[in-house]
């Protein structure tokens, strides 16, 4: 469902990104590895259009997602290095904003995944005052209350406990097994099964 | 599946927009208050620097007060998009798959609130302490309601063009001021117009078509601009 | 040592919290007898002035709370820097609970100063080196007590606070030498030139008792804040158990 | 093994932090011409928002200029030590092994000259803007010298105290305000002196006894306050 | 060498650190996990002076570490959630000025350890367009030139790459081995072998 075709990018001087292509069907994860500095972080911004590939097509149903960026937008979470949360809200307002700016859910439905992701009694937190692998939790509910089927997530494992890892293996597995589609970042193996198929770059 | 499962309307993610950005100024109270105080700091700070003659002091009141607002304002401007960008919510917005133009523009909304307000309501103190009589307040107070809002929409262009490089508000600066200057010279003179008693009538009517073409056209530059620097 | 560990048993915040409450009783009483001499002998028994008839009257509440703006911010200023250099949490309550007290007496001086400018010189308000300097001292108050506001966690905030109080004491000298050093619209120093005072006795003791009765008045409210702010920083001490259980 | 292998001087260390500043001003130009810019902006918008009477031009120009100085090197002042408390960089510097002070009072020191000697250079360019005579030229750019060192150096302590809690260059202001208000005044009056043509040397010897005191104090008031707010 | 003794620390409200206490020897590497929120950065922040104790002590050789803050400070080198590097500087103006406000390095030695985290390539490249796992190398670079005997670090193999986490480990195995001392936190095992003792917080 998601066909990117042989994309090149130059960062700078540098040509990153060197005839990759990559195809995600509905219900399927692909796990992007690679050393430091192999391109995965600016393939996945690539995918999630904040960078646009100097050769290669990238195609969403089908369509090319120059043709209706806002669509394609609307059907992408992305979780890169930062969290994309504000520090001076809280775990609850972040979820809040972020959330109903996509698509309309209940208070319930946000509390619950806060206790999902083990931040039942810290709703009422401002961000700031949360250790890191807290706000990364934070940051993953964000992804999972999006709607969204393209999920986009840069080395999401990073600052989680082993506890957390189980959670969001939990998570993108759910999403999997419900038909979404997922593109990660990894340095070690993540036990998702079947679902995952395993890409490297350079 | 092509597409989120029931998307929100336009309007009602452009309130979401703008209830966090009140959120935040209310979080960060000491930031949203920086221009008024910048703006009655500039305003006081000149009958200390000058000898206090009070009938010069009315001679370049208008002037004054309207350069402190227009400074403000703008200084105020250099972290609009910047703390969004640098902590990733910035993103979140340009992925939220809604129009663009329409979230930054309940963005901007929200800033021009939070520090066109308390400017227009500081106006009286800092006019008083430079002896502006009180029958020129209407005009000032209006006036700066409407030169602050060009002033924020079209710095907001501004301020997502610079978004990209290192950050530098010189930029930022060198870039809005040329085209917000007829704000300042348009505002100055109805005030002017307004101490000595004359109608001021046409300066402010220069300054809402000023507005209106600013709130319709910028949210669409601002929103280009934004998708350009995200890198 | 000994003078040292006798220092500290002084400053343990329930002593001090005893000590205040005994104190206090007694400053309430000797503030109302100074205060009530000092105001019933200048604003009646005072003939009035030759030149300004009544409005002199308002020194009786202004040169005391002008001299208390500035008293207060050395009290701030000393006890932030014991509480800095002995880390002596007694002494940050001091300085929290003077300050608010100091910004107050400061308005207080510039209101009644402009409310006698308006008659004596015509205006309510000049750049004059006196006027602007204790402007200055309310805008210090102010930061102060705004970069207090500012912390989440108490011990940070007393003591970031305290540094400021210390590098902002560089104005007290400028206040007061102030008419001394320019030439001011303001009076000079009247009162503090008691070999050859110039102003006659019926006005001078009223006024010497107000000065008394304001110094003693800023000690009473000291008291007042200051057993709350231990209560505060406190409330989970074992000690405060049974004295706020009771009340 | 109690420290360091074989630590370096303080100087030595001290001449680093300097380096390291005066590199990143450079790699930075566009945020080390803002001051400059600003200050600029500042003077020359005033002849453009009031009647551009020469006589009274003249009359208010060493306020305008002074005014303009203070707020530009204020502004500079928000992002000394912010920045690099949030890169993690300030951690390095409290715990280089050097005395604190020492390495404070180079950077200080390094920004002082980044921006003093750029508004220095500009005044001028915005004294002729204001038709100040050129006689009064020298003692304009002196007492701006030491004036700007004064700010800069007062402004550190400001700095530094605000960087616990949010960010809210507000703070900031309303703390160092009230101290350099003194520079102000005796800056402008020197000034003053200067376009009419009396001596300014009064004014001048107390600018330079203020920058004594604030070199010689103020690190070690920033060494304390950054220690208390890095958390 | 380092004694942390019944530490007690309160973060607003919140009672993070109770009565711990952690000691280091030399030759010793101390292995800090926990899951998150539990105060491993709290407690490495702590060790580091950053944040006082309310109660407890933190001794040095034998003597508080508020006797001599600056000559504590030396013997120090810490690696936090954030790297501690300039983002407009390169890699190598980077670790020039870190380290040589600390201790008189040849620039041999610089680009010596900067081949050996891989990067010899990259002096010159601005920080800001490293990737994550390139700029967390250079920051381990920089704990490595430091010449400080007591190294805290807080999380360090974040973004890595398996061949980075393998440097890191060498490095920090070189500097136990010399008698160095550390204390690192991480939400997986780390292959020291026998120099590294564990310790979990609640
Ligand atoms: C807003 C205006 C004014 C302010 C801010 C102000 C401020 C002060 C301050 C700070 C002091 C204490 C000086 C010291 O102890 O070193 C003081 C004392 C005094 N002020 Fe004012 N003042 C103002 C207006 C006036 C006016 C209009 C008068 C009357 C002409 C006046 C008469 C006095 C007198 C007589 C003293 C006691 C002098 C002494 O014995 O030291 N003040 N004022
Ligand atoms: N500034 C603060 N104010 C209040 N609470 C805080 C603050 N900083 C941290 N905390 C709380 O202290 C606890 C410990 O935080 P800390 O960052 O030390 O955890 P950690 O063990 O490093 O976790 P992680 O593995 O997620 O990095 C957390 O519950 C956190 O919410
Ligand atoms: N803004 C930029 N300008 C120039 N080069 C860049 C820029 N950003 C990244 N690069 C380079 O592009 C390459 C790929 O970077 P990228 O961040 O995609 O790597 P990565 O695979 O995500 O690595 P990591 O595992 O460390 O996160 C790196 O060599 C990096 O140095
Ligand atoms: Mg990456
Ligand atoms: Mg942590």
């Amino acid at each position: 469902m998601l066909e990117a075709d042989r994309l090149h990018l130059w960062r700078g001087e540098r040509h990153v990104l060197r005839a990759v292509s990559v195809a995600v069907r509905a219900g399927e994860a692909v796990h992007l590895a690679g050393p430091n500095g192999a391109g995965k972080t600016t393939l996945l911004r690539t995918l999630a259009g904040f960078l646009w590939p100097e050769e290669g097509s990238i195609r969403w149903c089908g369509r090319p997602i120059a043709a209706d960026p806002d669509g394609y937008a609307g059907a992408t979470a992305y979780l890169g290095h930062d969290n994309g949360l504000k520090a001076d809200l809280t775990a609850g307002e972040n979820l809040h904003y972020l959330t109903r700016i996509r698509r309309p859910a209940d208070d319930a439905e946000l509390a619950a995944m806060l206790s999902r992701v083990g931040l039942a009694g810290r709703a009422e937190a401002p961000l700031r005052t949360l250790s890191a692998g807290q706000r990364r939790r934070v940051a993953m509910a964000r992804v999972a209350l999006s709607g969204a089927p393209l999920w986009l997530l840069d080395e999401p494992f990073t600052n989680l406990d082993v506890a957390a890892v189980g959670i969001l293996t939990g998570l993108i597995t759910d999403h999997v097994d419900a038909g979404g589609l997922a593109v990660f970042t990894a340095h070690s193996e993540v036990p998702l099964g079947g679902r995952t198929r395993r890409l490297a770059l350079a | 599946m092509s597409g989120a499962r029931d998307p929100v309307s336009l309007p009602s993610a452009a309130a979401r927009v703008f209830g966090r950005e009140c959120r935040l100024g209310v979080r960060r109270v000491g930031e949203l208050l920086q221009p008024v105080t910048f703006f009655l700091m500039v305003t006081t700070l000149f009958p200390l620097a000058l000898s206090p003659e009070p009938s010069l002091m009315r001679n370049i009141a208008p002037g004054v007060v309207w350069v402190g607002a227009l400074l403000s304002s703008l200084l105020s401007l250099e972290g609009l998009f910047r703390a969004d960008l640098d902590d990733g919510t910035l993103e979140q917005l340009v992925l939220a798959g809604q129009p663009l133009a329409g979230l930054v523009a309940a963005k901007v909304l929200a800033h021009w609130l939070l520090v066109g307000v308390p400017l227009v309501l500081a106006a009286p103190l800092a006019a008083s302490s430079l002896s502006v009589p009180a029958a020129a307040l209407p005009v000032l107070m209006l006036g700066l309601a409407l030169g602050t809002g060009v002033i924020v929409f079209v710095g907001a262009v501004g301020a997502a063009l610079t978004l990209a490089g290192r950050r530098g508000s010189v930029l930022l600066s060198l870039l809005v001021l040329p085209l917000v200057m007829p704000v300042l010279i348009f505002g100055a003179r109805a005030t002017d117009e307004a101490v000595r008693g004359d109608s001021a009538a046409g300066g402010l009517w220069l300054l809402l078509a000023m507005l209106i073409l600013a709130v319709t056209l910028a949210p669409l530059a601002v929103a280009a601009a934004v998708r350009i620097c995200l890198e | 040592m000994a003078t040292w560990t006798w220092f500290h048993r002084l400053a343990s915040p329930p002593h001090v919290y005893r000590i205040s409450g005994a104190f206090l009783p007694w400053l309430a009483l000797f503030t109302a007898l100074f205060i009530g001499y000092g105001f019933y002998g200048g604003l009646v028994l005072a003939p009035p002035d030759y030149q300004q008839k009544d409005a002199f009257r308002i020194i009786y509440v202004h040169a005391p709370s002008a001299w208390l703006s500035m008293l207060a911010y050395v009290t701030v200023a000393v006890a932030a820097a014991v509480g800095l250099i002995w880390r002596m949490k007694v002494a940050h309550a001091v300085a929290a609970s003077a300050a608010p007290i100091g910004a107050s007496f400061t308005f207080l001086a510039l209101l009644t100063g402009s409310l006698w400018g308006k008659p004596m010189w015509g205006t309510w308000w000049t750049w004059d080196a006196r006027l602007t300097s204790e402007l200055i001292l309310l805008f210090l108050y102010l930061g102060y007590l705004a970069l207090r506001g500012a912390f989440d966690d108490r011990a940070r905030a007393d003591q970031a606070s305290a540094v400021l109080a210390i590098v902002g004491v560089v104005n007290i000298p400028i206040i007061h030498f102030s008419v001394v050093w320019w030439n001011s619209l303001h009076q000079g120093s009247t009162v503090m030139k008691l070999a050859r005072p110039s102003m006659p006795g019926s006005m001078l003791w009223p006024l010497l008792s107000s000065l008394l009765g304001f110094t003693l008045l800023f000690a009473a409210l000291l008291c007042v804040r200051l057993r709350a702010e231990i209560i505060d920083r406190e409330r989970t001490a074992s000690w405060l158990r049974p004295i706020v259980g009771a009340a």
